[in-house]
């Protein structure tokens, strides 16, 4: 395939250091497989709870200057069906005789407590998933579940540590910019046993009113913000994980929407770069543009692979 | 800059067209191609899909978009009690719509884009409230040349009741076939000479009976009621079929109206889809997804609520 | 003047809503002064030190999708030159004979510790201010004190209750966005005395890098992200605090660039409406722009007065 | 979108003027009208005004951008360290160009609006760095349609080896005066015919001598120049002075660099000013704002340190 740039991930071989993060294009094996056929390295499921949910009330979703504030809620059919999807997408990018679709998949969880991530966990163990990831930082089911767990310290520690107890995959924690200080929870979860980190989750939340109504566009009042505004903040969160000596693997995201952003994303630290909400303004053909603008930045700089920029500044 | 800019107004007129179907009209003047559809909401809790079913007054007067929404559940309820002035808020259109011949893009199949708006001869057949949008379609259709003559529409439905907009599609010189499955008066069940009048039966039977003539079908209603009428249509018509999926973001990156096993997005890619587009769903007629994207087969759908 | 939407800011009667906040156009009299004559009802100056301040090295400034990220560094005159501008400001609005230029002036200064504001506030006592502002949330600055002092509950407290035990001016808390919940901070803030709020400080701070040299574009490497992307957190922000049940006067700001985002921002529950990084798009003359679209808002819904829509939703 | 693109690039080119000024050129197709400057770095703290002096190479050929910069402190010492193909990083342009006649925008005085470019006799006035932007001036006043032998330059300094870009205002048919304080050889101060050659004196005494016929003057240098042409020029000759304020933002927001008593700031409404705005500063010539915003006067500074 012309545009890969393999790309190692805890012990994994990817065609693109490009991931797709939880929660777009990726309830169905369908998405999933058609995110993998244009490019993606690493698809992400949504994040998947016990029982099925149906997400908040619309409007769900708000452009606002620079990005997008979403409050899906959490909808997706529970982790027995998001399994059964894995099933269906292993089938599927097998059937497919061009092969791309086949990357490996990061199942997302999501609890409320320890034992809702354990007992999530153990039930990814027997799963098609490549690695597990832990979403400790969702924003718009606050009403419901108060502050996201990834604002503790301590609570993030616990987690990692009973699910890293029982769950054979390599486990991913997906950490919130809501925070006074990611960097000293980013530690707890290397020192709890994260086998890598996912960061940014969405920044925020954020509040949009109809002026004409009078109200906040969003049923869920406020909803988390992605896109290319976060951009910064996403890069200044990882670039200070790795200031801060912090060597766990790093898929960084947050506004990557063009190959130069990709750039700056692994020149700040990530090892991987998560393309969420750019599907919106370049479509799912972003992966594979993405691709081309990453190697052709490479190769005008004479550069060999991306570890040549990783972490350089 | 926001590309999707949100548009919060008061309701300019609703018309009752049915027991149970109002057509909403907004005071908008947005470029709407039939076949698109608006997310709809009135920031109490929902915010739902419904396509453009015209956009202009009978009087010709352009400047305003309309929806016809058939009362179903707790927010086209909600719907159904407001009043014109009331304030709603509309995002779109959105959508890929229908083809309009003489206008090809590089999904059309090569077949439909040679054919002359005159030698045209289409039937477009809704169910239920899936036969709206497909005025707006006749109404461009007539525009782009094809003459009312070589146009037929079926509206279909479970009652007489059901059966939408003839009065629309007759005003256009378009004849009009309603087939409902039980008619108030059988007797009313007349020939279908001219395509005009009603069948008790099937949209199905309805276009065996019309379709002789017809080199394109134009679909829109459930999957199933679009499904049954593959086998009636003479050999290698070529088709386009209005689809519906359960609707969030509508901007396409959600992934909750995605098809299997493509990855169709019916908000983006769709809601109008292709003949070689739909005879790779494997969705189609067996299953959609709910809310939270779980697989709902229809079979036991249909055991339990009917709302074609 | 014609476009008044005059307004009562404790117990001081403003011609407008709108504030110009502490780092815009507000470093010398004659730019407050413009300001203030082209329709600010108030008009706040650079947050001064104790010792002048030369700021950091440049660039310090760098547009962003949606916004611009500064890292200034608090240059400022140090605060007996600061209050000298605010002489010369009163000196050149009353002389103007059209008379707008002649607005109340906050005064905004910075200290890393509680004697520091103290210190502080005792000088502007005897200085035509008409507020005192404490910027408790500069995060251009971390590298050089550590994390704001915003972030703490206890902090913000006692150097609120310093401060008033000594100043005669009505104090105004300025809080950072950057905190895991700022309105556990608010809350402290009021029940240690703080007669107003101010919300919210630059978000972030966010990080840009420039890929053909390798380099973050600031120097100071990271710098506060502030323009329309940030509205929709400061709106949340405010919004919440008032759900909290905090009565306090808010001056809302982040991001307000037209008239409709002021409306918005008074829905939330914002009292006035600050505009910095708007100048950067709209010019100085943004205030009265705003000011008309507010009006207009006004007129064509029928209503007297913005408390009609203060606070609505 | 981002309204204020940077761009990182390699040094075209350097090319020594003097001793203490070098002209960078960067391949750049930027859109530059003359007085307007650019930000640049070498992300090695430190980010500085830069006045436009040309935009194409000597052989004509476009997409070129030119500053010519003296070595003062650090960052200029940093900047005659590099050599062409090493990187740095600009943004803008920035800032109101000078006037062009036949050009007239709302600022522009209306005597000065009428005058026809065959009419327009200018004196552009420069000190030390602030020739270059002249040298842009000119071409652009020769492209409007001012004849060659209309326009004067002065070009002055300290020392010889401060009068700049002789040769290239002479290039262009433009008779230009140097005016030293010191000469090196002082029978070189020949008589002022033509306009053409060197005095030994201020910019202020060679306007006196060339003005004679002038109906504008283009001043750019330090403060105390520019002031000191005002008595010389004749009674209620127009001009535009190129300003100098200390800059951070250079986009209008930080307010380093606004002047008093009116808040104009020098990197958006600036750096040229019309006369109209010069009689009203109060600053001009007494004091300028440090990178703090402290207010230093010019006596206190002269009295410290001269860099004219
Ligand atoms: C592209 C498209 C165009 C449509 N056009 C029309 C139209 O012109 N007129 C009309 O009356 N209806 C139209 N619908 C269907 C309409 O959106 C639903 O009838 C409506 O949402 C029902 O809402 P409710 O709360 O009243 O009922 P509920 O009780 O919430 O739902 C009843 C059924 O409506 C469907 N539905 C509910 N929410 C959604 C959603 N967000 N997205 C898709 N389907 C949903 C489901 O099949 C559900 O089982 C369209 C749907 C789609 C996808
Ligand atoms: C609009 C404008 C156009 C200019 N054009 C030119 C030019 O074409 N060629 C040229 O050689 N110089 C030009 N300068 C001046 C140039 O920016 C300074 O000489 C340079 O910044 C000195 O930096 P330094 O670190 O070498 O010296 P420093 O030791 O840092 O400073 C020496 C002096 O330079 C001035 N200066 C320093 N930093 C700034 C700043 N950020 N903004 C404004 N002045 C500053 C101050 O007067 C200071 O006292 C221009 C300045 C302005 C404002
Ligand atoms: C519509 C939408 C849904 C999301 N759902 C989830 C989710 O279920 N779990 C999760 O961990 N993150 C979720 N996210 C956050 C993204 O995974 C990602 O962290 C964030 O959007 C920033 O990246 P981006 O700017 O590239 O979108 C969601 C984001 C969007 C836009
Ligand atoms: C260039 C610049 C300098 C600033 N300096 C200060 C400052 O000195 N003190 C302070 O409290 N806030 C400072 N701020 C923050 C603003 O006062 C304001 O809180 C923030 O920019 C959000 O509002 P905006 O989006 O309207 O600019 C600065 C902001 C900018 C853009
Ligand atoms: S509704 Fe189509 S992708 Fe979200
Ligand atoms: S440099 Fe001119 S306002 Fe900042």
């Amino acid at each position: 395939m012309k545009n890969e740039i393999r790309t190692e991930f805890l012990g994994v071989e990817l065609s693109s250091p490009l991931v797709l993060p939880a929660g777009v294009l990726d309830i169905s094996f369908s998405s999933m497989n058609q995110v993998s056929a244009v490019g993606a390295g690493l698809v992400t499921t949504k994040s998947l709870t016990i029982e099925s949910r149906k997400g908040h009330d619309g409007p769900v979703v708000a452009e606002v200057e620079g990005g997008m504030l979403n409050a899906m809620g959490l909808c997706n059919p529970g982790i027995d069906a998001g399994l059964e999807e894995l099933k269906l997408l292993k089938t599927a990018a097998e059937a497919d005789v061009e092969g791309p679709g086949n990357c490996p998949v990061n199942v997302s969880i999501f609890a409320t407590d320890v034992n809702g991530f354990s007992d999530l966990a153990e039930r990814v163990n027997n799963s098609e998933a490549d690695f597990l990831e832990l979403n400790l930082s969702c924003p718009n089911v606050m009403d419901e579940f108060g502050v996201p767990l990834a604002a503790s310290e301590k609570t993030v520690a616990e987690i990692i540590t009973a699910v890293k107890s029982v769950c054979v995959k390599p486990v991913i924690a997906k950490l919130s910019p809501n925070v006074t200080s990611l960097t000293r929870i980013a530690g707890a979860a290397a020192e709890a046993g994260a086998d890598a980190l996912c960061m940014i989750n969405t920044l925020g939340p954020g509040l949009e009113i109809d002026i004409e109504a009078g109200r906040p566009v969003l049923s869920n009042i406020s909803g988390g913000l992605s896109g290319p505004c976060v951009k910064p903040v996403a890069l200044r969160l990882v670039y200070e994980c790795r200031k801060s000596g912090l060597s766990l693997p790093i898929i960084g995201m947050g506004g990557i929407t063009t190959g130069e952003d990709a750039v700056q994303m692994l020149m700040a630290g990530a090892d991987l770069v998560g393309v969420g909400t750019a599907v919106y303004y370049r479509g799912p053909g972003v992966f594979g543009l993405i691709n081309e603008e990453l190697l052709s930045f490479l190769k005008r700089k004479g550069l060999e692979s991306i570890t040549d920029i990783n972490r350089i500044i | 800059m926001i590309k999707d800019k949100r548009t919060t107004l008061p309701i300019a007129r609703i018309v009752e067209e049915t027991e149970n179907v109002r057509t909403f009209t907004f005071r908008m003047d947005v470029k709407a191609a039939p076949g698109q559809f608006i997310m709809l909401t009135d920031f109490k809790g929902g915010e739902k899909p419904f396509s453009i079913s015209d956009n202009m007054l009978e009087d010709g007067k352009n400047g305003y978009l309309s929806v016809s929404i058939k009362r179903i559940g707790d927010f086209t309820r909600r719907l159904f009690d407001m009043k014109a002035g009331d304030i709603v808020s509309i995002r779109g259109p959105y959508g890929t719509p229908f083809f309009i011949p003489g206008k090809p893009d590089e999904k059309t199949p090569e077949v439909v884009s040679k054919i002359k708006p005159a030698d045209f001869r289409p039937v477009l057949c809704g169910g239920g409230f899936g036969l709206p949008p497909l005025y707006l379609l006749a109404k461009r259709l007539l525009e782009a040349g094809v003459p009312a003559k070589n146009i037929k529409a079926v509206g279909a439905g479970r009652s007489e009741a059901d059966l939408l907009f003839e009065q629309q599609f007759t005003g256009l010189g378009i004849p009009y076939t309603g087939a409902a499955e039980s008619l108030d008066d059988v007797s009313a069940a007349a020939s279908l000479e001219g395509g005009c009048g009603r069948i008790c039966g099937t949209a199905a039977e309805a276009l065996t009976e019309i379709a002789t003539e017809t080199n394109f079908v134009y679909a829109s209603g459930p999957d199933l009621m679009m499904k049954s009428l593959i086998p009636q249509m003479p050999q290698d018509t070529e088709y386009q079929f209005l689809f519906e999926r359960y609707m969030k973001c509508a901007i396409g990156i959600c992934g909750s109206c995605a098809t299997d096993p493509g990855g169709i997005r019916i908000c983006k890619e769709g809601p109008a889809l292709w003949r070689h587009q739909v005879e790779q769903l494997e969705d189609f007629g067996v299953y959609r997804r709910t809310a939270s994207g779980a697989i709902e087969l229809f079979e036991n759908r249909l055991a339990g609520r009917d709302r074609a």
